[in-house]
């Protein structure tokens, strides 16, 4: 009896399944963060008339400083997806070396990514919005501006760790040749997801920081 | 009954399961096999409606007559809540999910689900998303906020219990495990059909499957960004307002991000239900479906625009007069591809040979009853009517309407329909139409009622109410009692059907045309032993039996 | 299996097109910083609307580049673009139906 | 099932038997006034309301007919009679789909059309004469009169024929205000103002009121409470119990106000010495462990029997009674027996605050509730913490109620705690700088209220005051003006009066008589404390006793 191997059957739609299944859950993911930013856009529209709930500007709050920072934390996260493709195509290519190299370059993209998020929570948390821990501060925007922005880039931040430890996940089975170069559908399928979270970042970005 | 001669995919694999009922048990938790997932769901969720009954008594028992005199509203406050959590999230859906696992990879010809070890992991979050939220009764006082959670009553000032945060994370991890389901179910339904079951050749019953998942996938997590926020806001109350006026933020935020989730989930409760009832009638009358393509294009049709109605939830929340009118026309054209369908299954019935079995005794007390919840829907749809009737007795009733006589009856349906296939043994069928009458009967009488109560004014999740609605809740009491007590007739029915029921061949209705009625029940492991072909035949009953399935 | 057949043609032009997608990619970047404070290069500042519009519009182009390319949706079968694009649609909805009109 | 051998008469007349009982179930649900006719016939939105849910039951019923006679015919038509029979395949008719989807479209677009039509006038806001705030707490109801200096009350006491606009909020969680009779529903959402309005044109049943005859009241007794219970069944044949329609008005006289359990049954309703009629109102959104108990009067009253009671209750007649109080506001959380309900609500037999010297706490307490100083985190009472969230009741009461709550606490259950007075309560208002709020007087208006109000209304001045205060030339400059500071009752009078001195451009307009106490107020709480002026706020109640002093 032929054993039945769980593969695309005849009428498939050509897509491999480990594709399709990624695709179907960045649906789900995408429209989790439409919940967050919708609410955000609500939030937002409130009539600034009553007292406290004005939203700033971006640019006063996190400085220009700030706003350029996170801008070269995008520009880092995009070259992280960069050097995803380049892993990818080096993989279909066949020479795994150079697409263990560029994978490590992925994955510390989105260590730096990190980092640089993490430097601006803390900076944020103690400087620029103490009432958070201590009542007696306090601001006279709306206070939403900060709980939008945390809600926004945390749950960012931990796909972002996610996809790092995904990244970390594919490099390992790389470097101990578990994976060989006509197991492409894999690490195509963590390229998806990277670019995912790096799509989502700059929907985050321009609506938190920029607009 | 010892472990050896189980039939089918019930069977041990292993040698070591045969003797010892622990490494069987074991086999089963760890199982990858579609069959035995669904399996398991549908006796998680069979547990999940019992406690859910049972809360539904405790509910009638109190408001059977006026005054507090069964229990105080401390108590009585947390029961519709969890009442309807439970038969919500952790019955209907889970169900569907269990009968999903169970028959749609055979309908489509696949040897198994896309994702074999996502559909256990998926299964395996429902016991403990359902250990969180029930155990907010023994914890702590359980949330009395209802299953719709409003803000600022459920935020961390107003129930500051530990039990509604359980039943908050309860229903996150419950959402997530539904989601993973999806995206298994819409994997396999797009990409491991077998040869010749093109897209437009599925049986219906899949097709609702994949509509549902597609629903379930872009609704369900809106419902857990709106659950986060809310958890956000109840640890960290200093810093998130996302829902509290005081800090600019807004209630009727959270209503909208539930809502958008909530009525995309009553069409994912009702469209599997839909399918089921769709198999069911081609097979006891002979016929194949009236309007194949109508039919599928018309859940396509809901789907979409279950997308675009949920503020008629929201009528009386005070949302713009022009917003009001936009979402009730919107839910009015809602109501046309539903009409469609219900008439083209009377397009089935008719001229067909029908043959009242229990599963076509419930598909039709599916049918005439549904029409009910469906028209009380179409009153309570025109905003202008509905400001005197939201919240009230009506709209419990439309609710028990469109879920009981609607999903619960399709449950019943499909659970009797497929229970010959799944266990290889026939059930009492003179015990399952006792089950029937009752059920119907005293879902009427139940149920019925309540409409006049809300038309008097008789406000909802209320503990003690005027008695000049006495007489009214004492019918629906009594009513719902005796629908309690015919359940019995249901589980005595199944457990001396799957002990001593006679046994039967591969199409016990000798009519059944999908894939699931040409193999073995209960199927092997793997139930297609070569990849079948699927003939693309325009379904006929008759002198073409059974599809060929390709030795 | 059927997909193995389509072997990813000449790859070293695709090197040369990520890399002029990651150089667009940073110009937009770039572009947007400015929009919303363009004292930066000395201009003076835009109307509201046109620097929401054209940081949401740059957005969406920077999405699709991504999506497109990054993500293969470019040579990808027909079946999955309609699903890429689903929330795109259902976010539209909800956004438009959360509009706090009073 | 159906047995073999029957003939074609039996057939027949069993057909014709089913499908008679299809046609007939629906129209006996129809006969039964519940699903015809709604309750709401009160109010002519109700009315409409009512007749709109008429015509939309009608048509669903028809379809409802439609669907399950074909079904039964259909059921009983085509049972299989032998075994092997095979019908004929069909596979769909595309015009009969396409038929039935052009017909349902077109009934519900039927349907959406007449409710847009109806929505467009019982929705939309007619102009009003009254408008009435109704502010929702923590299972019970208040509502505010501005229009007569911020009058609370705790039932709805309006005018019967006239547009009453409803101003609807919540102090803490959402609510939803219903009166059934009215048609009124609309949720109370904290944080902003959702409105409605209602005209109580229903019959008052004294008074001949124009167009309606007084209606017979009847005077069949239907007492309500609890013991009566034992003979269920007497509800069956009592006059009111299941026929739907309210023919009956329920008068006042006899109609035993069912309070449910936090008020007494009382056997005669307070309004009874005006002429007015009841309507019961609650509350439907779920707010928590008393929702269900949220009970309050709506009471339409013929214009001048209205005045009469604003007089009784400006004039605060009658002395409170402290155990009526406890029982409307504080035993749905520290019980009828002050034991409370533990781990949310604390008793108060024998804690600290009941004894001697701690008599200012307890008052601060019921002032300020969960914010009072002394309860500053969570209180612990016998090791038990108590984390319920307590009212802020000073906002509520004035200080003859909180006066006469504080003392039944005190010297109820076994408390022997002393006695408080209403002048001690006034002086701890001050002391905890709450704004004055005697017996009788109206309920404190927050400043910030007053300031946005204010500044709506300083618009029209700002043609010649200016923006800043300092005006044009010649027009005496506000910012730093002596008697806007110093003497608010010659400012009232220059308002109300209006005035014209030589040298100004223009005379004085008498502005002020056109606007309401509270309005007064609000403008001159602006004026003294904005463009660096640093005066107290003028409380409408104020404005109403100077305003009398004043007028030429």
């Amino acid at each position: 009896m032929a054993e039945m191997v769980i593969g695309p059957g005849e009428e498939s739609f050509g897509v491999p399944n480990g594709k399709l299944g990624m695709w179907t859950f960045l649906v789900m993911d995408a429209m989790t963060f439409a919940g967050f930013l919708a609410g955000y856009a609500r939030l937002r529209w409130k009539d600034p008339l009553i007292e406290g709930t004005a939203w700033p500007n971006p640019y006063e709050t996190f400085g220009v400083f700030g706003i350029q920072l996170t801008a070269l934390n995008t520009f880092i996260l995009v070259c992280s997806s960069v050097t995803m493709v380049h892993a990818l195509a080096e993989v279909m290519r066949g020479n795994m070396k150079r697409a263990e190299n560029w994978l490590l370059f992925t994955i510390i993209g989105g260590l730096i990514f990190l980092g640089i998020q993490g430097f601006e929570w803390t900076h944020l948390i103690l400087d620029v919005w103490p009432y958070l821990f201590d009542p007696t501060h306090s601001v006279d925007y709306n206070l939403n501006f900060a709980a939008t922005f945390f809600a926004l880039t945390g749950f960012h931040g931990g796909h972002v760790s996610v996809g790092v430890i995904y990244n970390l996940v594919c490099y390992l089975a790389i470097r101990r040749g578990k994976l060989t170069a006509d197991d492409g559908d894999f690490i195509e399928v963590a390229g998806l997801y990277w670019h995912f979270v790096d799509l989502i970042w700059i929907l985050v970005f321009t609506f938190v920081y920029l607009i | 009954m010892n472990l050896a001669n189980l039939p089918g995919f019930l069977a041990p694999l292993g040698k070591d399961s045969e003797k010892s009922l622990l490494t069987y048990l074991l086999e089963w938790a760890y199982t990858t096999d579609a069959k035995r997932i669904g399996v398991m769901y549908i006796l998680f969720a069979a547990v999940c409606g019992v406690i859910g009954m049972i809360l539904s008594i405790m509910i009638r028992a109190e408001l059977a007559t006026p005054g507090l005199d069964l229990m105080t509203d401390d108590l009585y406050m947390t029961l519709p809540g969890m009442h309807a959590s439970a038969m919500i999230f952790f019955f209907i859906i889970p169900m569907y999910a269990g009968f999903a696992n169970l028959i749609m990879p055979i309908q489509c010809g696949a040897p198994d689900m896309a994702f074999p070890r996502l559909n256990n992991a998926a299964f395996w979050l429902l016991p403990p998303a359902a250990i969180f939220a029930f155990s907010s009764y023994i914890v702590s006082t359980a949330p009395q906020f209802g299953w719709t959670a409003y803000p600022p009553l459920s935020n961390s000032v107003y129930s500051p219990q530990l039990g509604a945060d359980l039943w908050l994370v309860g229903l996150i991890i419950v959402g997530t495990s539904s989601t993973m389901g999806a995206v298994n179910f819409l994997s396999t339904a797009f990409n491991m059909r077998c040869k010749g079951m093109t897209l437009f050749q599925l049986p219906l019953f899949t097709w609702a499957v994949i509509v549902m998942s597609f629903l379930v996938l872009a609704s369900t997590p809106v419902l857990t960004s709106a659950l986060i926020m809310l958890n956000l806001e109840r640890l960290f109350p200093e810093t998130f307002y996302f829902f509290a006026p005081e800090g600019g933020g807004d209630p009727i935020l959270y209503q909208h991000l539930f809502w958008f989730y909530s009525h995309p989930a009553v069409y994912i409760m009702i469209l599997p239900g839909f399918g089921m009832v769709s198999e069911i009638f081609q097979t006891f009358s002979r016929k194949p479906i009236f309007g194949y393509h109508v039919m599928v294009w018309s859940m396509v049709g809901i789907a979409v625009l279950g997308f675009i109605v949920w503020a008629h939830h929201m009528f009386t929340s005070g949302i713009g007069l022009y917003v009001r009118m936009a979402f009730m026309f919107l839910t009015m054209l809602i109501a046309v591809p539903t009409g469609i369908k219900i008439f083209s299954w009377l397009g089935t019935l008719w001229g067909g040979s029908l043959s009242f079995k229990t599963p076509m005794l419930f598909a039709l007390g599916f049918l005439a009853m549904f029409t009910i919840g469906g028209l009380s829907g179409v009153v309570l749809a025109s905003a202008a009517v509905d400001t005197q009737l939201h919240d009230t007795y009506y709209v419990v009733a439309h609710i028990h309407y469109v879920l009981v006589a609607g999903s619960v009856m399709t449950l019943f349906a499909g659970w009797y329909y497929w229970w010959p296939k799944a266990t290889g043994r026939m059930y009492n069928e003179r015990l399952g139409q006792i089950h029937f009458w009752g059920t119907t009967v005293f879902l009427n009488v139940t149920f019925f009622v309540q409409h006049y109560l809300g038309v008097q004014g008789m406000p909802r999740r209320y503990a003690d109410y005027d008695p000049d609605f006495a007489l009214g809740n004492l019918i629906s009491s009594y009513g719902s009692f005796a629908l309690a007590a015919v359940q019995i007739v249901f589980f005595i029915n199944m457990f001396i059907s799957f002990r001593s029921g006679e046994r039967v061949g591969d199409n016990p209705w000798k009519d059944g045309t999908s894939l699931e009625w040409t193999i073995a029940s209960p199927p092997d492991h793997h139930q297609f032993h070569h990849p079948p072909e699927w003939i693309p035949v325009e379904r006929h009953h008759g002198d073409h039996h059974a599809p060929a399935a390709a030795e | 299996m059927a997909h193995k057949e389509a072997k990813w043609v000449a790859n070293d032009i695709l090197h040369l097109q990520y890399m002029v997608i990651w150089a667009v990619l940073l110009v937009l970047t770039v572009v947007e910083v400015i929009i919303p404070e363009p004292s930066l290069v000395g201009l003076e500042a835009f109307p509201r609307t046109f620097v929401i519009l054209s940081l949401i519009g740059l957005a969406l182009t920077k999405t699709i580049l991504v999506a497109g390319y990054y993500m293969h949706l470019i040579g990808e079968k027909p079946a999955v673009i309609p699903i890429a694009c689903a929330p795109f649609l259902f976010s539209v909805f909800l956004t438009i139906g959360l509009f706090p009109y009073y | 099932m159906i047995s073999k051998r029957s003939n074609r008469l039996t057939k027949a007349t069993l057909f014709m038997g089913v499908a008679l009982a299809a046609l007939l179930v629906p129209l006996i649900a129809m006969a039964i006034p519940g699903t015809g006719d709604m309750i709401s016939i009160h109010s002519p939105a109700g009315r409409e309301i009512s007749d709109l849910y008429n015509l939309i039951s009608k048509i669903c019923l028809v379809i409802l007919v439609i669907v399950e006679v074909v079904l039964f015919t259909a059921i009983f038509k085509f049972r299989r009679r032998s075994d092997d029979e095979m019908p004929a395949q069909i596979h769909g008719n595309l015009n009969i789909e396409i038929g039935w989807t052009v017909a349902a479209a077109i009934v519900q677009v039927y349907i959406g059309w007449v409710t847009i039509d109806v929505m467009s006038r019982t929705d939309k806001m007619p102009e009003t004469e009254m408008t009435v705030e109704a502010i929702a707490y923590q299972w019970g109801w208040q509502f505010r009169y501005p229009d007569h200096g911020g009058m609370l009350s705790d039932d709805l006491v309006v005018p019967a024929h006239k547009n009453i606009k409803l101003e609807i909020t919540s102090r803490d969680v959402i609510h939803s205000i219903f009166i059934p009779q009215l048609g009124v529903k609309m949720d109370a959402v904290p944080g902003r103002f959702n409105y409605w309005w209602f005209n109580a044109d229903g019959p008052v049943n004294q008074v001949l009121a124009d167009g309606y005859e007084r209606v017979d009241v009847t005077t069949e007794k239907r007492v309500t409470t609890r013991p009566e219970l034992k003979s269920k069944f007497q509800w069956l044949y009592g006059e009111n119990t299941f026929n739907g329609r309210d023919t009956k008005v329920k008068g006042l006289e006899d109609r035993v106000t069912y309070m449910a359990q936090s008020r007494k049954v009382e056997e005669v309703s307070p309004y009874a010495k005006y002429a007015a009629v009841e309507y019961d109102g609650m509350c439907t959104e779920i707010c928590g462990k008393g929702h269900w108990n949220m009970y309050f009067r709506t009471v339409a009253m013929t214009q001048s029997s209205f005045e009469e009671w604003v007089q009784d209750m400006q004039s605060g007649s009658g002395e409170v009674s402290g155990e009526a109080v406890y029982s409307a506001k504080c035993s749905s959380c520290h019980g009828a027996d002050g034991a409370g309900s533990p781990p949310t609500f604390p008793p108060l037999i024998g804690t600290e605050w009941m004894n001697e010297d701690k008599k200012n706490e307890h008052i601060e307490v019921v002032l300020m509730g969960s914010k009072a100083s002394t309860l500053l985190g969570d209180t612990t009472i016998a090791g038990v913490t108590y984390t319920g969230v307590m009212q802020p009741w000073g906002e509520v009461l004035n200080d003859a109620e909180v006066a006469a709550v504080v003392n039944h606490e005190r010297n109820s259950w076994g408390n022997s705690g002393g006695e408080v007075d209403e002048k001690m309560v006034a002086d701890a208002r001050k002391a905890l700088g709450l704004p004055p709020f005697p017996a009788g007087g109206a309920a404190p208006v927050p400043d910030s209220e007053l300031m946005a109000e204010g500044e709506n209304l300083y618009a029209a001045c700002a043609s010649c005051h200016g923006n800043d205060g300092k005006g044009l030339t010649r027009v005496p400059n506000l910012a730093g003006n002596t008697t806007l500071l110093s003497d608010v009752k010659a400012t009232i009078g220059i308002l109300v009066n209006g005035q014209d001195k030589p040298n100004w451009p223009g005379k004085k307009t008498a502005i002020g008589a056109s606007l309401t106490d509270r309005q007064l107020s609000a403008l001159l709480t602006y004026m003294r404390k904005s463009w660096g002026n640093d005066a107290s706020a003028v409380t409408p109640s104020e404005v109403s006793r100077l305003r009398d002093e004043v007028k030429q």
